[in-house]
């Protein structure tokens, strides 16, 4: 199974050259069926593989890339229970992704551009879980940059959406540059990118040196980048410009999570790096924290979600730097159900508002759309951590762990779930509850098959997807937990990660649900009883809640202290810098001969008299001179 | 070398040519009239040829001498076509002062 | 010595001309007789130095390499300047005068005794006097003349006084005797202030600066032909007489000369360089540029560097001379057409005709020193010497002023291409300048591709 | 040793004579006296060349330069009218440096050539070479090329200012 | 042989275009150019891969007395760059748009520039190799001087005497080595670089400043660059692909054969120096592009910060350090810069043929009208960007690589393009292709097959290089290996 695993990124890569070169030479059914089958070849090849895992990483070579020095990158990929189940989530979510999309665009005049650009992703996404060394993980890191760009900028006549796109590209880009300077220490320290041999390097390395710390905090920044994680997260909220699906499929379910993969595939190498940990665990707790609080007062639909991604990705980062890896990467295959399972019933509810995106005009969909009703409430009951829905376990064990690196970690994680419980049953409450607010001229009506199905299988995959990592104080086999054993094994054996108090599981288990459940009946009063409504646009709000709805002014301030300055700066090198300076002294030198020129054309008088005066003060010098 | 001063030192003569060329130098700078200025030139040549003289005589060699009469042979032909030239030139411009030559300049 | 009889024979059979009415056949027999003097100049190629009259003339092969190299420059000299000239009431006298210059001048590059050496720079000179002046009806023609006769007859004093001074040292007029007794350092000031005063009546016929001012308004003012002549000729007979002297002579003194040249000649090149690049008119910008050439030759003086300089100032002067030719060639059509000789009369040439302007181009880069032209080589193989005599200071500054050479230059070059032409008015070649222009423009270019051809001469 | 005292007072007289010709060549304002000054002048150079035991230089620079050339230079000067003082006053400033570069230029050469050889010539009256028929081998011996090319010179210079003189015919 | 081949046949052929008729001049010249590639590329295939020797030299005499040899030869670096001048040369050729009047004139001169660059990149002895660095220099300067743009006088003016300048202190530095060279002298380039090595140190350092003018200004590396924005700006299409997609690659060329083996203490002593001078210039020229409003402005600071790294990765190599990352990496960059360099002023040429306008804020719109052309140019832009995949990432990846290994710092701060690049590039692609159309774009037509014959293979090798970069890396690699190993 595993000789022709190269073939899983290759159908996305086909599915995007046939797409991208015939385009509209193609009917629009004939693109989906393209897109959805190099999908779904893609998902068996890769369910093959997952079924035959048996624990053992297996690297394939497919060809040389580069080899320049003694540096060199092969197209490899490297298959193990990690990657493995990546492959799944990816192609499997991406499937469903791309099979609502069939309905979701079907009337966009790029239909066939759109599929094109999505296989392109799965086949960037794929090469980035796939690649058996950091560079081709750069690889696919990149490119999923770009398809993010290109996605986001899909409407392409919108200038904000093109704007959104650009600074996805150009945030991603900032993480990217730590990534690969990260990346070039790695070769540096090790002699190659290549992860078996650099795991195997790590063995015997002085842990002491700061060379690991150095490495790791660099590729962390790739992470934070990628991941959206404080202070590179204010792109993810702007992507939202994209069409829905694919705020589903890039901006929640499989790319915003490359920074998860990445560092829980290094995590060897954190292991040994207690302040990388550190410096994981409390970025991702902060963001976690911090995006939640915006999520609390957002209006737009799509933007609700995006912050609640942002805080969920921390929560991963949570669990990845308290040692939780098992934990971090069941918590990003239940994410991406559950979150996948949001924005594409949200995208069921704007499409059927025909574009409306803010929650404040809608209400009562209940009725007119029953089935995005119902999986929208299982994903909220999931993502709220109900048990026993999916998000419950992973998000507990994450909590747990936590809990025992640091009880602050713990009672901070637990403020932020309580406030995810809150808003997204805000969120619940405003969209498909009481009166219709929107415009009346618009009549709800509830999305094609097309959408619904895949709407439904993920629905059941958030209900059911917890079952497999339900933990031993519950229980369960953690079978997750074993399956990814032989990844993790070396990281969590690591003595930094030993120590920590046992933490009392159930005891904290039902503190949290509690919590939640007070969260969540306190906004069932709020919006379901009280029947209030989030302040119209322009409405004097107070302080907290003013800073809170305009996102702690981050944008205003990168613009403040970033992008405005730069183009000053780019203003004042060219003028000033370049043409007054640089270039003056270039054109001045110029001007000094031809000044000098019409100053020594003086000395050519014309008069003979001079020219003798010249001539004789001239010999006069020579001999004075050379007679001295 | 000799134990008896004879004859009119060397240097003498060195020092008498030097001093008429610079006044023919000096009146080639000081005066505006071309035939003057030709003139001077004239006495610098002379006083060239006095120096080659009292040399020649130094050495005991005659080629010194006859590089005399190449120099006024010279001197003869100069004279003949500057003075051509002068008369063109007054022609065009109606003098000899050379402050008017000065139309070519810059 | 056959060359000078061949010249003198054919100056004088050029008078009878005039009185024998034979003005139209005149002018192949003086092609003919050109030819016939740098074949007898080369049959004696690398036999042992001719010595002629008591050692007045040595035909070596720098004697030889640089008669032929005027011989050349005549010829094409003359085929320039046939049409000017035979317009010209007198015209076998100044075909005549021409030919007693080369005298002159194939006098001043085969001396082996001062007496020649200043026989041939006055007969050269004398000859150049009237020359400049020959326009009679011309004010400038006739400032000219008369500013280049007075300060010329000026120079000689000094050269006059520098050459006695040597003769008091040594005693002799002959070049070996001068050298042997320069080494035997008797009256060492003496010795030098000689040497000091022969550079300074050299360097005025050279135009070094500061005994330049009178080349720009000679140049200008002189019949365009003439000026060519003067800066073609002249001056590769004022360097070759220059290096043959300090080369012979005095490289014992090196050291104590070279110093003053040295100032000389970055005085030269900045003074002549950066005053072109003021110029309104093509003709002073070319008398300005040879002022300049006459800085970078000097250089190969000041690195006295043996038979290589010889090589060098050979090749300089043979190529620097072809395109000058060029140059004025095409300066003597289009000012004739146009009546004008500023930039502006090179103005759309580009379009109204190419051949002109590709001629004009290849000159101007060969001027400017840019490869594959002849003109780099030159400049090249000066350069090479004067760091292989380490002076190192010297080459930078010269490279300076090579790059505002450059500018000036290209000046022409954007006149031609660059502005649209005004004046419409046609200009046409004759035939005779056809065969030069195609001539000196191949020769730069080949020249440069295959330097060894002229730098085996010596 | 009176004699070489006689003959040192000779030297002075006519070398004073010399030069106070030669200043008055330059500061007169006629240029008729110039040139009168300038052939006195050439007769007191005249003299020393006596002295230095070159006779027939002496006599062929009094036949020819203050004969004939200065001969020619009054022929010009009248030609051309000049000889009134019709000459425009230099600048006074520009004549004081005259006077000035030309001092300097005496100084520059006298102070280099002072060092030089102070012995005095030897043997005034010995041998011939001043003589003519001495003079005249060599001349037409070792020196007959520059001979021959002088012809050259001449004929230039002849043609030249022929060429010069003559009015062109339109 | 074959290297007389490569070289003769653009020489011949500019000749011989000055005699074709005029309406043939285009079609001439594209089938001499190409076939000058297909002899480039039989070269190539050809091409002895674990050699690191020059192979099919020529050596012929030239200038007996001086010691100067016509000696050409092909390693593997330089099969490199004759390949992409070869292969550029045709595109170059081809984008001339009939309806433009040009010349033969124009084509002799475009090819007779081919042959020079070809010259520069197979001379073996440093005179040749000056003769040809000056040779390409004339009719890229006719080139733009006959058929520039408005101000062309000035500033082709300005960038002839300024290149200039640091030619003829190359040309310096060449002869005081070659009077270094033992015996009877000679340019040979083994005996420059042995003469080289043996000087004092100091002298190495002045040489190594003189050889710096002469590459540096060609590249250009910052300060010196201030000429190439203004001539690439008034410089006809085809000039400014010629002067952005192969002539400045002979600075970069000059530096590694020519300066580097030479003289090898120099980069000790100011190594550090021309290291900051290229990474201040990355930065520098970046931040510049950010705002610039005409695309070929912003384009020709881009290639200025491009140029800048891949002289960082030079000089960045130290001996003793086991890396050759940074010179491959060079040697890769300068194909792929080449490429897209020459797609992006193409670009530029298309939009200005059809809009009459360059200003970024009249444009917009593009992809709606010209999906075909929006795509080339977001391709392109990606390559320059050095997106993974396109062939910008391998050069820019082996450069970073290269210049870490020596000063980190450096390498972060140089890095900062890929940031900044992003956000110049891509502000440039979205306010010409996307958005809204602008009354100048609402007539615009997409690519014509002309076009896309340009267009076509350059986008492919853009992919090709990004993809299987080993195709080209391992043909230098044993060059490389062998030039660094002497020093």
């Amino acid at each position: 199974m595993t000789q022709i695993a190269y073939l899983i990124p290759l159908f996305p890569l086909v599915g995007f050259l046939i797409l991208g070169l015939l385009n509209k030479r193609l009917s629009k059914s004939v693109a989906g069926i393209i897109g959805c089958g190099a999908l779904l070849a893609s998902f068996c090849i890769a369910l093959g593989i997952f079924m035959n895992m048996n624990g053992q990483p297996v690297e394939i070579m497919v060809a040389p890339w580069i080899s320049a020095g003694s540096f060199s990158a092969n197209f490899a990929f490297l298959l193990d229970p990690l990657s493995s189940i990546f492959l799944l989530i990816i192609t499997g979510v991406g499937f469903l992704i791309h099979v609502y999309s069939v309905g979701y665009m079907h009337d966009d005049e790029n239909h066939n551009i759109y599929f094109s650009y999505l296989n392109l992703f799965v086949f960037f996404m794929l090469m980035l879980v796939m690649g058996s060394s950091y560079i081709l993980m750069f690889v696919g890191w990149e490119g999923v940059g770009l398809c993010s760009y290109l996605l986001i900028g899909f409407w392409f006549k919108n200038k904000a959406y093109n704007d959104a796109a650009k600074k996805a590209f150009i945030m991603n880009r900032i993480g990217d540059l730590g990534f690969l300077i990260g990346m070039i220490l790695i070769f540096k320290t090790f002699g190659t990118t290549d992860y078996l041999k650099v795991f195997a390097g790590v063995n015997g390395f002085d842990s002491t040196s700061g060379v690991l710390t150095a490495i790791t905090l660099l590729l962390f920044v790739g992470a934070m980048g990628k991941s959206a994680q404080i202070p590179l997260y204010t792109w993810l909220p702007d992507a939202m410009a994209g069409p829905t699906p694919v705020s589903a499929l890039i901006h929640a379910a499989t790319m915003v999570t490359a920074g998860i993969y990445m560092v829980a595939r290094s995590g060897v190498l954190y292991a040994l790096s207690p302040v990388s940990m550190t410096v994981v665990a409390i970025t991702g707790l902060i963001t976690a924290l911090f995006a939640a609080t915006i999520a609390l007062t957002q209006n737009d639909i799509k933007k609700v979600l995006a912050y609640s991604t942002v805080s969920q990705l921390g929560y991963m980062f949570l669990g990845l730097g308290v040692g939780a890896f098992s934990a971090s990467v069941f918590h990003v295959m239940t994410h991406a159900f559950f979150k996948a399972l949001l924005f594409l019933a949200a995208g069921s509810v704007i499409h059927g508002l025909s574009g409306e995106q803010d929650i404040r005009k809608m209400g009562g969909l209940k009725k007119s759309m029953p089935v995005t009703y119902m999986t929208f409430l299982l994903a909220t009951l999931a993502i709220a951590g109900v048990p026993p829905f999916s998000g419950f376990f992973s998000k507990d064990e994450i909590l747990g762990a936590a809990y025992s690196a640091s009880p602050v970690y713990w009672v901070i994680g637990v403020v932020t779930a309580m406030m995810t419980a809150f808003y997204m049953f805000r969120l619940l409450f405003l969209v498909f509850f009481g009166e219709f607010r929107g415009d009346h001229s618009i009549h709800a009506h509830e999305s094609p098959k097309v959408m619904t199905i895949p709407l439904m299988i993920l629905a059941v995959l958030s209900t059911i997807g917890g079952f497999i990592g339900i933990p031993k104080s519950l229980g369960g086999g953690n079978a997750i937990e074993k399956f990814l054993e032989p990844v993790f094994k070396n990281a969590e054996s690591q003595p930094s990660l030993a120590g920590g108090s046992e933490a009392p599981e159930i005891v904290l288990m039902v503190i949290t649900v509690a919590l939640a459940a007070v969260s969540i009946w306190y906004a069932y009063k709020k919006y379901i009883q009280n029947k209030e409504v989030p302040a119209a646009e322009g409405t004097k709000l107070p302080a907290l809640q003013n800073t809170l709805y305009h996102k702690y002014y981050v944008d205003e301030i990168y613009s403040a202290i970033i992008t405005k300055p730069l183009d000053k700066i780019s203003g004042f090198l060219e003028s000033i810098v370049e043409s007054k300076f640089i270039d003056n002294i270039v054109n001045k030198i110029g001007a000094l001969v031809e000044w000098i020129g019409g100053w020594l054309r003086q000395l050519q008088t014309g008069n003979v008299d001079f020219y003798l005066f010249a001539m004789v003060v001239g010999i006069v010098l020579m001999l004075f001179f050379k007679m001295m | 070398m000799s134990e008896v001063v004879r004859g009119i030192p060397l240097n003498w003569f060195i020092i008498l040519s030097s001093i008429l060329f610079s006044i023919g130098v000096m009146g080639v700078l000081f005066r505006r009239n071309a035939i003057i200025i030709f003139m001077s030139v004239e006495l610098m040549l002379n006083a060239v040829n006095l120096l080659l003289v009292a040399f020649a005589a130094k050495w005991g060699d005659a080629s010194g001498q006859v590089f005399v009469f190449f120099t006024m042979a010279v001197a003869a032909a100069e004279v003949a076509v500057g003075l051509a030239i002068l008369v063109v030139m007054y022609r065009n411009s109606k003098s000899t002062d050379i402050d008017v030559l000065n139309k070519l300049k810059g | 010595m056959i060359t000078l009889i061949i010249l003198s024979a054919l100056g004088i059979l050029t008078l009878f001309a005039q009185v024998l009415r034979f003005r139209r056949g005149l002018f192949p027999v003086i092609l003919v007789g050109l030819a016939a003097a740098f074949f007898f100049t080369s049959a004696n190629y690398n036999t042992n130095p001719q010595v002629w009259f008591s050692s007045m003339l040595h035909f070596d092969n720098f004697a030889i390499a640089f008669s032929r190299s005027l011989i050349v420059i005549a010829f094409l000299w003359f085929m320039m300047a046939r049409n000017y000239f035979l317009q010209e009431t007198s015209a076998t006298d100044h075909f005549a005068l021409v030919l007693f210059s080369m005298v002159g001048a194939v006098s001043m590059v085969s001396y082996n005794n001062l007496t020649m050496l200043f026989l041939g720079i006055e007969i050269l000179s004398i000859s150049v006097y009237v020359l400049a002046a020959s326009d009679k009806a011309n004010a400038f023609s006739s400032e000219a003349g008369f500013k280049y006769f007075l300060m010329g007859s000026f120079a000689t004093g000094f050269l006059l006084f520098g050459i006695t001074l040597i003769y008091g040292v040594s005693g002799s007029f002959d070049l070996t005797v001068i050298h042997n007794s320069m080494g035997a350092h008797h009256e060492p000031v003496m010795a030098l202030t000689g040497v000091l005063l022969l550079m300074v009546g050299l360097a005025f016929k050279a135009s070094l600066a500061p005994f330049h001012f009178w080349a720009p308004d000679v140049y200008d003012g002189a019949p365009t032909p003439v000026t060519a002549y003067m800066a073609t000729v002249v001056k590769t007979a004022a360097f070759a007489a220059f290096f043959r002297l300090f080369y012979i002579c005095f490289p014992d003194m090196v050291a104590q000369w070279s110093g003053v040249l040295w100032w000389l000649v970055v005085l030269t090149l900045f003074i002549s360089n950066i005053t072109a690049v003021r110029q309104t008119s093509v003709k002073r910008m070319l008398a300005y540029s040879s002022i300049a050439h006459a800085g970078y030759l000097a250089m190969a003086i000041v690195s006295m560097n043996g038979d290589a300089s010889a090589r060098a100032i050979l090749y300089y002067t043979l190529t620097y001379s072809v395109s000058t030719i060029s140059a004025f060639t095409v300066l003597y059509i289009v000012s004739r057409s146009k009546g004008r000789e500023d930039f502006g009369a090179f103005e759309g040439l580009g379009k109204t005709n190419p051949f002109l302007s590709f001629v004009l181009v290849v000159a101007m880069l060969s001027l400017a020193g840019i490869p594959p032209t002849a003109g780099f080589f030159g400049k090249y193989y000066v350069f090479f010497n004067a760091l292989q005599t380490h002076n190192t200071g010297l080459v930078i500054i010269a490279v300076l002023a090579a790059l505002i050479g450059v500018y000036y230059y290209f000046k022409v070059i954007i006149a031609v291409y660059f502005k649209p032409e005004q004046s419409h008015i046609p200009v046409t070649v004759g035939g005779l300048h056809q065969t030069v222009l195609f001539i000196t423009t191949l020769l730069t270019l080949l020249l440069g591709i295959f330097p060894d051809v002229i730098l085996q001469w010596i | 040793m009176t004699q070489d005292y006689l003959q040192r007072y000779l030297f002075l007289i006519l070398g004073f004579f010399g030069v106070l010709s030669a200043l008055m060549v330059v500061f007169t304002k006629n240029p008729i006296h110039s040139v009168l000054y300038l052939v006195l002048t050439f007769f007191s150079i005249a003299g020393e060349y006596i002295l230095l035991n070159a006779q027939f230089i002496a006599i062929v620079n009094v036949i020819v330069y203050a004969g004939a050339i200065m001969v020619l230079f009054l022929f010009v000067i009248m030609l051309l009218n000049l000889n009134k003082e019709t000459e425009p006053h230099k600048n006074p400033y520009l004549k004081f440096a005259a006077v000035v570069t030309g001092g300097l230029m005496l100084i520059v050469l006298v102070g280099s050539l002072k060092m030089a050889d102070t012995t005095a010539i030897a043997t005034p009256y010995q041998g011939q070479k001043g003589l003519i028929s001495n003079l005249g081998f060599v001349l037409f011996h070792d020196f007959l090329l520059p001979f021959e090319i002088s012809s050259i010179l001449f004929l230039a210079a002849m043609v030249g200012a022929v060429m010069l003189g003559k009015k062109d015919i339109k | 042989m074959q290297t007389a081949v490569i070289l003769l046949i653009p020489f011949i052929s500019a000749l011989a275009a000055l005699f074709i008729p005029r309406k043939h001049g285009k079609k001439f010249a594209v089938a001499t150019s190409l076939l000058a590639l297909v002899a480039a590329v039989i070269t190539f295939i050809n091409f002895p891969v674990n050699n690191g020797d020059y192979q099919y030299v020529i050596n012929e005499p030239w200038i007996q007395s001086l010691g100067i040899n016509f000696h050409i030869g092909i390693d593997g670096i330089s099969m490199l760059m004759v390949l992409l001048t070869t292969f550029l040369t045709p595109l170059i050729i081809l984008s001339v748009v009939v309806s433009e009047t040009r010349t033969p004139v124009f084509y002799a001169l475009i090819l007779f520039m081919e042959a020079a660059l070809i010259g520069v990149f197979v001379s073996l002895d440093g005179f040749l190799f000056y003769i040809f660095w000056e040779l390409a220099l004339i009719p890229i300067y006719f080139i733009c001087l006959l058929w520039g743009g408005e101000h062309r006088a000035k500033v082709t003016l300005k960038f002839f005497i300024y290149t200039l300048a640091g030619s003829l202190f190359m040309l310096v530095a060449l002869v005081i080595l070659y009077l270094h060279t033992p015996g009877s002298h000679t340019f040979d380039i083994q005996a420059l670089y042995q003469a080289g090595r043996m000087l004092d140190p100091r002298l190495q350092g002045f040489l190594f400043l003189f050889f710096f003018l002469a590459f540096g200004i060609k590249m250009p590396v910052f300060p010196l660059h201030t000429w190439q924005p203004d001539t690439y700006t008034e410089a006809p299409t085809q000039g400014t692909m010629l002067l952005a997609g192969i002539m400045l690659k002979m600075g970069i060329y000059g530096v590694i054969r020519w300066m580097l083996p030479a003289v090898p203490q120099g980069i000790q002593q100011y190594g550090d120096l021309v290291l900051w001078l290229s990474i201040i210039g990355v930065v520098y020229a970046s931040i510049i592009a950010i705002t610039r409003s005409d695309i070929k402005r912003l384009i020709a600071y881009s290639s200025i910060a491009h140029v800048g790294l891949i002289a960082a990765g030079i000089f960045a190599y130290r001996s003793g350090s086991m890396n050759s990352q940074g010179i491959q990496g060079a040697i890769i960059q300068m194909l792929s810069h080449g490429v897209n360099v020459v797609g992006l002023f193409f670009v530029v040429d298309i939009i200005q043929r059809r809009t009459n306008t360059r200003k970024i804020g009249s444009l917009g719109g593009l992809r709606l009208k010209a999906p075909f052309f929006a795509t080339a140019f977001l391709i392109l832009t990606l390559g320059a960007v050095a997106l993974p995949l396109t062939d910008g990432f391998v050069g820019e990846f082996l450069l970073i690589n290269g210049i870490y290994i020596y000063k980190p710092a450096l390498a972060v701060l140089g890095g900062l393009t890929i940031i900044l690049g992003a956000v110049y590039m891509l502000r440039m692609y979205q306010r010409v292709a996307l958005g809204e159309t602008s009354r100048e774009t609402e007539n615009f037509l997409d690519l014509t097959p002309n076009e896309k014959a340009v267009l076509i293979p350059l986008l492919i090798m853009v992919i090709l290089i990004g993809v299987c970069p080993n195709i080209f890396l391992k043909v230098s690699e044993p060059a490389v290996a062998k030039l660094l190993s002497g020093f």
